[in-house]
C-alpha cells in the first residue's frame, strides 16, 4: 500500500476530491498546514507597525492507494490541483505497511 | 378604600413626572440589555458545541415572556385580585389608563402605567432566563419553550404578586425585597436546582471537566449585566430620585465587593484569581444586592457585597460535594446569593436610606424584619421548587426533556439548531462543499490563491 | 403663520422639558449603539475574511453621516425649504436657537433644537449602514465612502424632509411614519437592492453556501439593536411621556412575536428552529413595528410581529428565487419588513393610542390612511431605486465599484485593510516571522516552551 | 461664605430637578461601561495569550476604585479641603445630605449628592483603567492591585480636586476642562508612560511584531466606548438641558472627524485605511474633545476632531522612534489626544456654547485661556509622572512589579489566572483529559461520533 | 523504526492514549484532521440555505515505535479506536530512518 | 528523496527555518500539532473545578529534501530546535517516491 501526500491550495480541495473520485478513490484525510516556499505571503499594517507573514495556508491531502494505484492518483491530483501559478504545492508517495481499518479489523486493500 | 375601587381609580397622566419616566424608560431597556448579557455570559461557560443552544434559549426567553406578559402575567402579578394572585384585569393591557392597584398615598407612582408594565415586563424575562445556566448541554427545545411559558405563568406571575403588588401577602405582611431577591434570584435559582434534578447530569459530568470554550465573551456578558444592572436596581425605585441614587451606589459598592471577595477567595484557595472568578464574583454581588439596594447605606452594601462573593466562592463547590449537576451555579450564585442578600436586609436595612423601609436588627429593628425575610425565602424557595418540578414532570408526560445521547454528544447547536457557531480554523477553515456546490474551485474558494 | 416666520422664531429654552430632554438625549446615544449593533450582527454573518470589510463599513458611514449632517443634511431634512427638500438655514448648525420649521403649536418640542439634531442624526447613519448588509464581500471601499456622502446627502436628506419634517409633502398629505419605516427601512432596503444588482453577485453565490463565521457576533449585534431599538422608536415621541411607554412597550412586543414566528417558520419549513432565525425574526420585528409604534395597540403590534416575522421568514428565500444577491438580506427584512409594517399602520392604526394620528381601516378610518401608506411606500421605493442606481454609476465613472477577482477571493480584510480579524489556531497559532523580526527564538516565542 | 460653612450647607432634595437626575443616572450607567468596553478595546489588541490578563486588570480596577472611592478617594476629591486636597468630610459617604464645596450660586447643583458621587465614580474607575494599554502583557497582578489602589488615592484624588472641584486650585485659576482631559487622560497617558519606562519593554518588542488577536473585539469596544462616553461627555453638564445637548453633539462629531482623519492618514501613509484605524481615531476624536466638549461649537468640533485624528494616527510611531514600549499606545492616544484637546480649548472655547465658559484665542479672549490651559497640561503630567513613577517603585520594594520572563512567555492568561480564553480548534478542539477523567471515551466525548 | 499513524473519531484519543500506555508507548503526537469517507456529514441551513459539510473531524495520531512493536501497537490502536460505526479509521506504519531526539541527539530506540 | 519531519517547540520555528536556509532548504510546511510525552502539560481551575491540560502545542515540521542532504538537514533542525530542555521533540526521516510539483510537473530533485 501507499501513502499519497499533497500539499494544495485551499481552494482546490473540491476539484481535488472530485478528481481522485473520478480514480476510483473512496476516502482521504485533509489538514490545514502553512507553508514556506516560492510563493510569497502577505504584509499586515497594524498602526504603522508593519507585520509579515510568509508562510502561506494550504491543505495537506492524505490519500491511501494501492501500489498499483499510485501513479494515477499522483497524476490525477497534480491535474487537479494545478493553477500554474507559483505555490501550487507538492505530491509525493510514501510506502505503508499493516494497513488496517479500525471498524472491521481488514487489513491492506479492504481496509480502503 | 378597596381594591376593586383602587383598580377603577383612573390614573391622571398630567401628574406625571417626566424626569421619572425617562428614568424608568431607560431602566427598561437597560433590564432588557441584560437578558443578552445573561447569554454570553452563559453562552462563554458552555462547551463550543453548545454555545448557540444557550444563546438561543435566552433570546427565545425574551420572545416568549414578552408576549405571555402583556397578555396574561401582568395582570396575575399586579391586577388586584387576593393576596396571592392578580386577577385578569389587565390581561392583554385592557384597562392601563387606570391606576395599577395599591400604589397609592405615598406609593402611588409618578410614571404611566404602561412604563410601570414594561419595567416589569424585564424582571419577567430576566427570571427565568437565568435557569437555563443549571441546565446548560441538554434541555430539550421543545421541552423548553412550553416550561418558559407554564412557568412564567404559573411560578414568576404568582411569587412577583405576593412580593411586588401592594396587594400581595408577603408585600402587605412587610417583607422587603426592593429589585428582586426573592422573586427573581431565589425563585429562579431554585427552579434552576429542581430542572438540574430533573434533567440529570451532563454526560461525562462530572468525571469530564468541560471547559468554558469563550472566557471573553463570560466577561463581556457580565460588564452587560453589570450596566443593565443600575436599571434593575436603580430603576426599582420607580423615580429620578434620591433613593434611586442610593440603590444605584449600593449596586456599584456591593458588586465592586463582591468580585473582590470572589478572587480573593480563589487566591486563597487556588493560589490565582481568575477572570472567571472576578465575573462570577460580580454578578454574586449583583443578586446579593438585590432585594437590598434601596433599603441600607453604602456602607452596608460593602459588607454584603463581601459576605456575597466569599459565600457563593465557596457554594459554587456544593454540587459536586452534593453530586448534582447546577451546570453554571444558578444555585451558587442566584439561590446563594439571593438568600443571602435578602437576609441581610433583615440585618442592615434602614430608614435613613428608605423612610418607606423598616430598620433590621443592626439599626435596632429587632428580629422582626429579618424573622419576615426569613419566612419569604423559605416560602418563595417552597412554592418555586415544587412548581418547577411538577411543571417539567408534567411537559415530560407529553415530550422528553432530556436531549438524547447523540444530540448530547453532537452539541444543542447541531443537533438542535442545524447550525454551528463559529468557523475557525488555522487557515481560515478547510473549505466545504455547499450542497448545491459545483466542483469548480473558483466557486469554492474560501483563501487567497 | 408661513414657515419663513416660523423658521425665524426663536426657541425658548426655559421652557424645555428636562425628563423628555433626558430621554431623548438618553435616546440618541441607544440609536448611536445600534449602528456597532448593525456591524456585528452582519459582521457574525460574514466569511471570515469579510468581518473586517464589514466593520469598516458601519463604523465609517458613523464617521461620515456625522459631519455631513451637522454641515449640510440636517438642514436638508429639517429646514422649512418646500414640500421636497429642505433649505440650507441649518447648515452648519446655524440658528439653532430658532424653533425648528412645523414644530408649532401642540406640535411644538419640548427639548432643545440641538437635542432633536443629534437624535435625528443617528437615524440618518444607521440608515445607509442598512445597505452594506446586500453588498457584503464586494464593495471596493473607495467606492463605498463616495456613494455613503453622495446617499446622505441627496436620498436621505430629502426623503426624510418628506415623512419627517412637518413640512415635507408626505407629512402634509398625513402619511405616518412613527419613527421611520419608510425613510429608514423601505428606503435603506431598496437601496440595498439596488446596489445589489449593481455590484452582481458573490463570486460563487449561490452555488457555493457561504456560512455565518461567527453566529454568537449575530446574536450579540440583535440584543444591541433590540436595545437601542427603544430609544429609536420610544425615543420617537421626542418626550418622556405616554407615547414614548407604547412605543416603547408596541416595540418589545412585536418584536417577540416576530422572533417567534419566524422560529416557527423555520421548524415548520425545515424542521429546525435556528438562532440565526431567532436573531433575523427579531430585527424583522423591529423593523416591522417602527413606523407603527407610536399609533398602534400592544395588541396591534403582536399582530404586526407575527405578520413580520412569517413574511419575511419567507421573505429571505426570494433571491434564490429571482437570483439577485442580497448576501445578508437587507430586501428581505428591510424592504419588506418596512413595507408590512408601513401598511399596517393603514390598518391598525388607532387614536387611542395617538391622538395626533388617525384611525385606520380595522378602526373606522376606512382606507384613506392605508391608501396615504401605499403611496408613501411606493413614492420612496421609487425614489430612493432609482437615485440610489445613478449614485453609484455616476461614482463607477471615476471608480470601480467592486473589488477585483483577487482581491474578493482574498477577501476584504486583507485586500482592502491590510488586516485579518483573527489570530487563532489550535496552539495559539503558528508564530509568524515579522518584518523587522531576528531570528533568536527567544524573541519571537508564541507558545510556553 | 467660607468653604467650612459651604461644605455644612444642607442640599435641598426637594429642589432636585428629576430629569437632570435622570439624565446624569443614565450617564453613570453609560460611563460604568466605558470600562468593560475598554477592556475590549486593549483585550483584542493584545495577543491570544494575554487576553484574559488584560480584562482580568479592567474588571479588578472597577472593583478596586469602586470602594476607594467611597470610602476615600471621593471626600479627597471634592471635599473642601484645600486648593490642592480635599478634606475627609465625605470619607465613607458620610453627610451626603450636605451641598457638595462650592456648588453654590449659578453653579448649585440639580441632582442629589449622591448622583454626583456616583457619577464622578465611574471617571476614578476608567482613568487607572486606561493605564493597562501602554503596561499590556507584562505587569504582575500582584503589584498591580496595590498600585491601582495607591494610585487612584494619591494621584487621581488630588488632580480631581485641583480641576473638578470648585475649591481646587487649578478650577479656582480658571483652567478648563469640561469632562476630564487633564483629569483622566492626560493623567492616565502619563502614568502610561511612566509605567512603561518602569516595566521596560515587552519581551521580542520591537523585533517581534505583536498582532491584536481578536481586531472585532477592539470594535467592539469602541463601539461600546463611543456609546458611554456620551454619558461621559454630556453627563459632565450635569443636567438635561441645552450644554449637555452642545456636548454631545460635539462628542459626536469630533470622534467622526477623528476616525476619519486617522483612515485619512492611513492611506497616504501606508496605501490601506485599516479596521484598527478607524477604532483608534474615534477614541483618539473622544479623547480630544473631552474637555472642550461644553466649551466649542459644533464646528469647532469638527476642527478638533480632525486635528487629534491627524495628530494621534502620527504620535503613535513615537515610541519607535524613542523606543519605549507604549504597547497599546496610551501616550499616542491618550496623552498626545488630551493635549491637543486642552490647548484647543484654549483657542476654540466660546461663551456661545457655555456662557460659563471664557473666550479662546479664536473668539477674541486673547492668550490667557491658551495660557492656564498649559498650565494645567503641565501640572498634571509633571504630577502624574512623579508619582506614579514613586508609586511603582516603592511597590517594587515588596513584590516584583513585572512578570517572570517564562511566565511572560507563557502568557498571563495561563501563568498569572491558570485559564485559557478560547477552546477552539478545526475540529473543536482536541479533547483533553480532566484531572478526575475516567478513560471512558463515552465520558470524554467532545465532537460527535 | 517505524511511524504508526490512526485516524480515529476524536472521543476515542482517551481511549488510544491509554490503550498505548499499557503497551509501553511513552509518547505521542496529535493532530486535528478532516476526514472523508464512507462516514456522512452533515447538513446545516442558514435562512433556508442548505450547507453541506460533509469532511467529519477526525484526529489523527502519530506514534514512533520499535519495530518489533508495531504489530502490538498497531493491534492495540485497532481495538481501543473501534466503536464498530462506520468512520472508526484507519491505522498503518511507515518505515523511518534516522530518528533523533532534539534535547539530547540520542538516536532510534534511544530517542524514545 | 525524502520527507524530514520534525515535532519541535512552537517558538522554535523561525530558528529552525533560518538554520534550513543556510543548509539550502528552499521550502517547507508547517502544521499545528499537540505532543504527549514526557514534557507536563499544566493545569487550569474553573470556579474550582480542575482541568488538566496533558497535551503540549508543538510544530510539526515536514521538509523534502535528496537523499544526499538528509543527515545535514537532521542535523542542522535539531541543532537550532535545541534548547535543551524536555519537550525539544523528534526528528525523522521517511523514503518518499514520485515528488510531483503541481505547477510544472517536475519529478524529484527538480520538484523541490
Ligand atoms: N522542500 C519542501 N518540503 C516540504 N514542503 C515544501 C517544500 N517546498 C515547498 N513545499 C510546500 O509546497 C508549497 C508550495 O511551494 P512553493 O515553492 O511556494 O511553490 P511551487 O510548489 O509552485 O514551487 C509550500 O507552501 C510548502 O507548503
Ligand atoms: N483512502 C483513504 N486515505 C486516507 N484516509 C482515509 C481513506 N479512507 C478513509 N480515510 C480516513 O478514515 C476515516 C474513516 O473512513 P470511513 O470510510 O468514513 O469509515 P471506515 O474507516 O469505518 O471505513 C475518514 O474520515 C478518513 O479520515
Ligand atoms: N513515541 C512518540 N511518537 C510520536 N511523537 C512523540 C513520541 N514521543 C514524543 N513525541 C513528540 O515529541 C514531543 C516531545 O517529547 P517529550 O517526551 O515531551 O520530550 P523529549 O523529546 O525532550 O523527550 C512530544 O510532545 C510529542 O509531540
Amino acid at each position: 500500500m501507499r501513502l499519497v501526500t499533497a500539499i494544495i491550495k485551499p481552494f482546490k480541495l473540491d476539484d481535488v476530491r472530485a478528481a481522485l473520485e473520478t480514480v476510483g478513490v473512496a476516502g482521504l484525510t485533509v489538514s490545514e498546514v502553512q507553508g514556506f516556499g516560492r510563493q510569497k505571503g502577505h504584509t499586515e499594517v497594524y498602526r504603522g507597525a508593519e507585520y509579515t507573514v510568509d508562510l502561506v495556508p494550504k491543505l495537506k491531502i492524505e490519500v491511501l492507494v494501492d501500489d498499483l494505484e499510485v501513479d494515477d492518483v499522483i497524476a490525477s491530483v497534480v491535474k487537479a490541483a494545478r493553477t500554474g501559478t507559483i505555490g501550487d504545492g507538492k505530491v509525493w508517495a510514501v510506502a505503508v505497511e499493516g494497513l488496517t481499518r479500525v471498524r472491521t479489523g481488514e487489513r491492506d486493500r479492504d481496509a480502503l | 378604600m378597596t381594591t376593586s375601587t383602587l383598580a377603577a381609580s383612573h390614573f391622571d397622566l398630567t401628574k406625571i413626572d417626566t424626569g421619572s419616566t425617562a428614568w424608568v424608560l431607560a431602566s427598561a431597556a437597560l433590564v432588557l440589555l441584560m437578558t443578552p448579557g445573561l447569554a454570553f455570559f452563559y453562552g462563554g461557560m458552555v462547551r463550543r458545541k453548545n454555545v448557540l443552544g444557550m444563546l438561543m434559549q435566552n433570546y427565545v426567553v425574551i420572545g416568549i415572556v414578552s408576549i405571555v406578559w402583556v397578555v396574561l402575567s401582568f395582570s396575575l402579578a399586579f391586577g388586584a385580585g387576593n393576596g396571592f394572585i392578580g386577577d385578569l384585569h389587565f390581561a392583554g393591557l385592557q384597562h392601563m389608563s387606570e391606576v395599577i392597584p395599591g400604589y397609592v398615598g405615598s406609593a402611588a407612582q409618578t410614571i404611566p402605567p404602561m412604563v410601570f408594565v414594561v419595567f416589569q415586563l424585564m424582571f419577567a424575562i430576566i427570571t427565568p432566563a437565568l435557569i437555563t445556566g443549571s441546565t446548560a448541554d441538554r434541555w430539550r427545545f421543545a421541552a423548553f419553550v412550553p416550561f418558559i411559558v407554564a412557568w412564567s405563568i404559573l411560578v414568576y406571575g404568582p411569587v412577583a404578586h405576593w412580593v411586588f403588588s401592594p396587594e400581595g401577602w408577603l408585600f402587605k405582611l412587610g417583607a422587603l425585597d426592593f429589585a428582586g431577591g426573592t422573586v427573581v434570584h431565589i425563585n429562579a435559582g431554585t427552579a434552576g436546582l429542581a430542572m438540574a434534578l430533573v434533567l440529570g447530569k451532563r454526560r461525562g459530568w462530572p468525571k469530564e471537566q468541560m471547559r468554558p470554550h469563550n472566557v471573553p465573551f463570560v466577561l463581556l456578558g457580565a460588564g452587560l449585566l453589570w450596566f443593565g444592572w443600575f436599571g434593575f436596581n436603580a430603576g426599582s425605585a420607580l423615580g429620578a430620585n434620591n433613593l434611586a441614587a442610593y440603590a444605584f451606589v449600593n449596586t456599584n459598592t456591593a458588586t465592586a465587593a463582591a468580585l473582590l471577595a470572589w478572587i480573593a477567595v480563589e487566591k486563597i484557595r487556588y493560589g490565582k484569581p481568575t477572570t472567571l472568578g472576578a465575573a462570577s464574583g460580580a454578578v454574586a454581588g449583583l443578586v446579593a444586592i438585590t432585594p437590598a439596594a434601596g433599603f441600607v447605606s453604602p456602607v452596608g452594601s460593602i459588607l454584603i457585597g463581601v459576605l456575597a462573593g466569599a459565600i457563593c466562592a465557596y457554594a459554587v463547590s456544593l454540587k459536586s460535594k452534593f453530586n448534582f449537576d447546577d451546570s453554571l451555579d444558578v444555585v451558587g450564585v442566584h439561590l446563594i446569593g439571593g438568600i443571602v442578600g435578602s437576609l441581610c436586609v433583615g440585618l442592615l436595612s434602614t430608614v435613613a436610606t428608605n423612610s418607606a423601609g423598616t430598620n433590621g436588627l443592626f439599626y435596632g429593628g429587632g428580629l422582626t424584619l429579618l424573622g419576615k425575610q426569613a419566612l419569604a425565602v423559605v416560602c418563595v424557595i417552597a412554592y418555586s421548587f415544587v412548581m418547577s418540578f411538577i411543571i417539567a414532570k408534567v411537559i415530560g408526560l407529553f415530550v422528553k426533556n432530556r436531549v438524547s445521547e447523540q444530540d448530547e454528544i453532537t452539541g444543542l447547536d447541531l443537533a438542535l439548531h442545524g447550525e454551528s457557531a463559529y468557523e475557525f480554523g488555522a487557515s481560515g477553515g478547510v473549505p466545504h462543499r455547499a450542497s448545491t456546490a459545483s466542483t469548480s474551485g473558483s466557486e469554492t474558494s474560501e483563501v487567497a490563491v
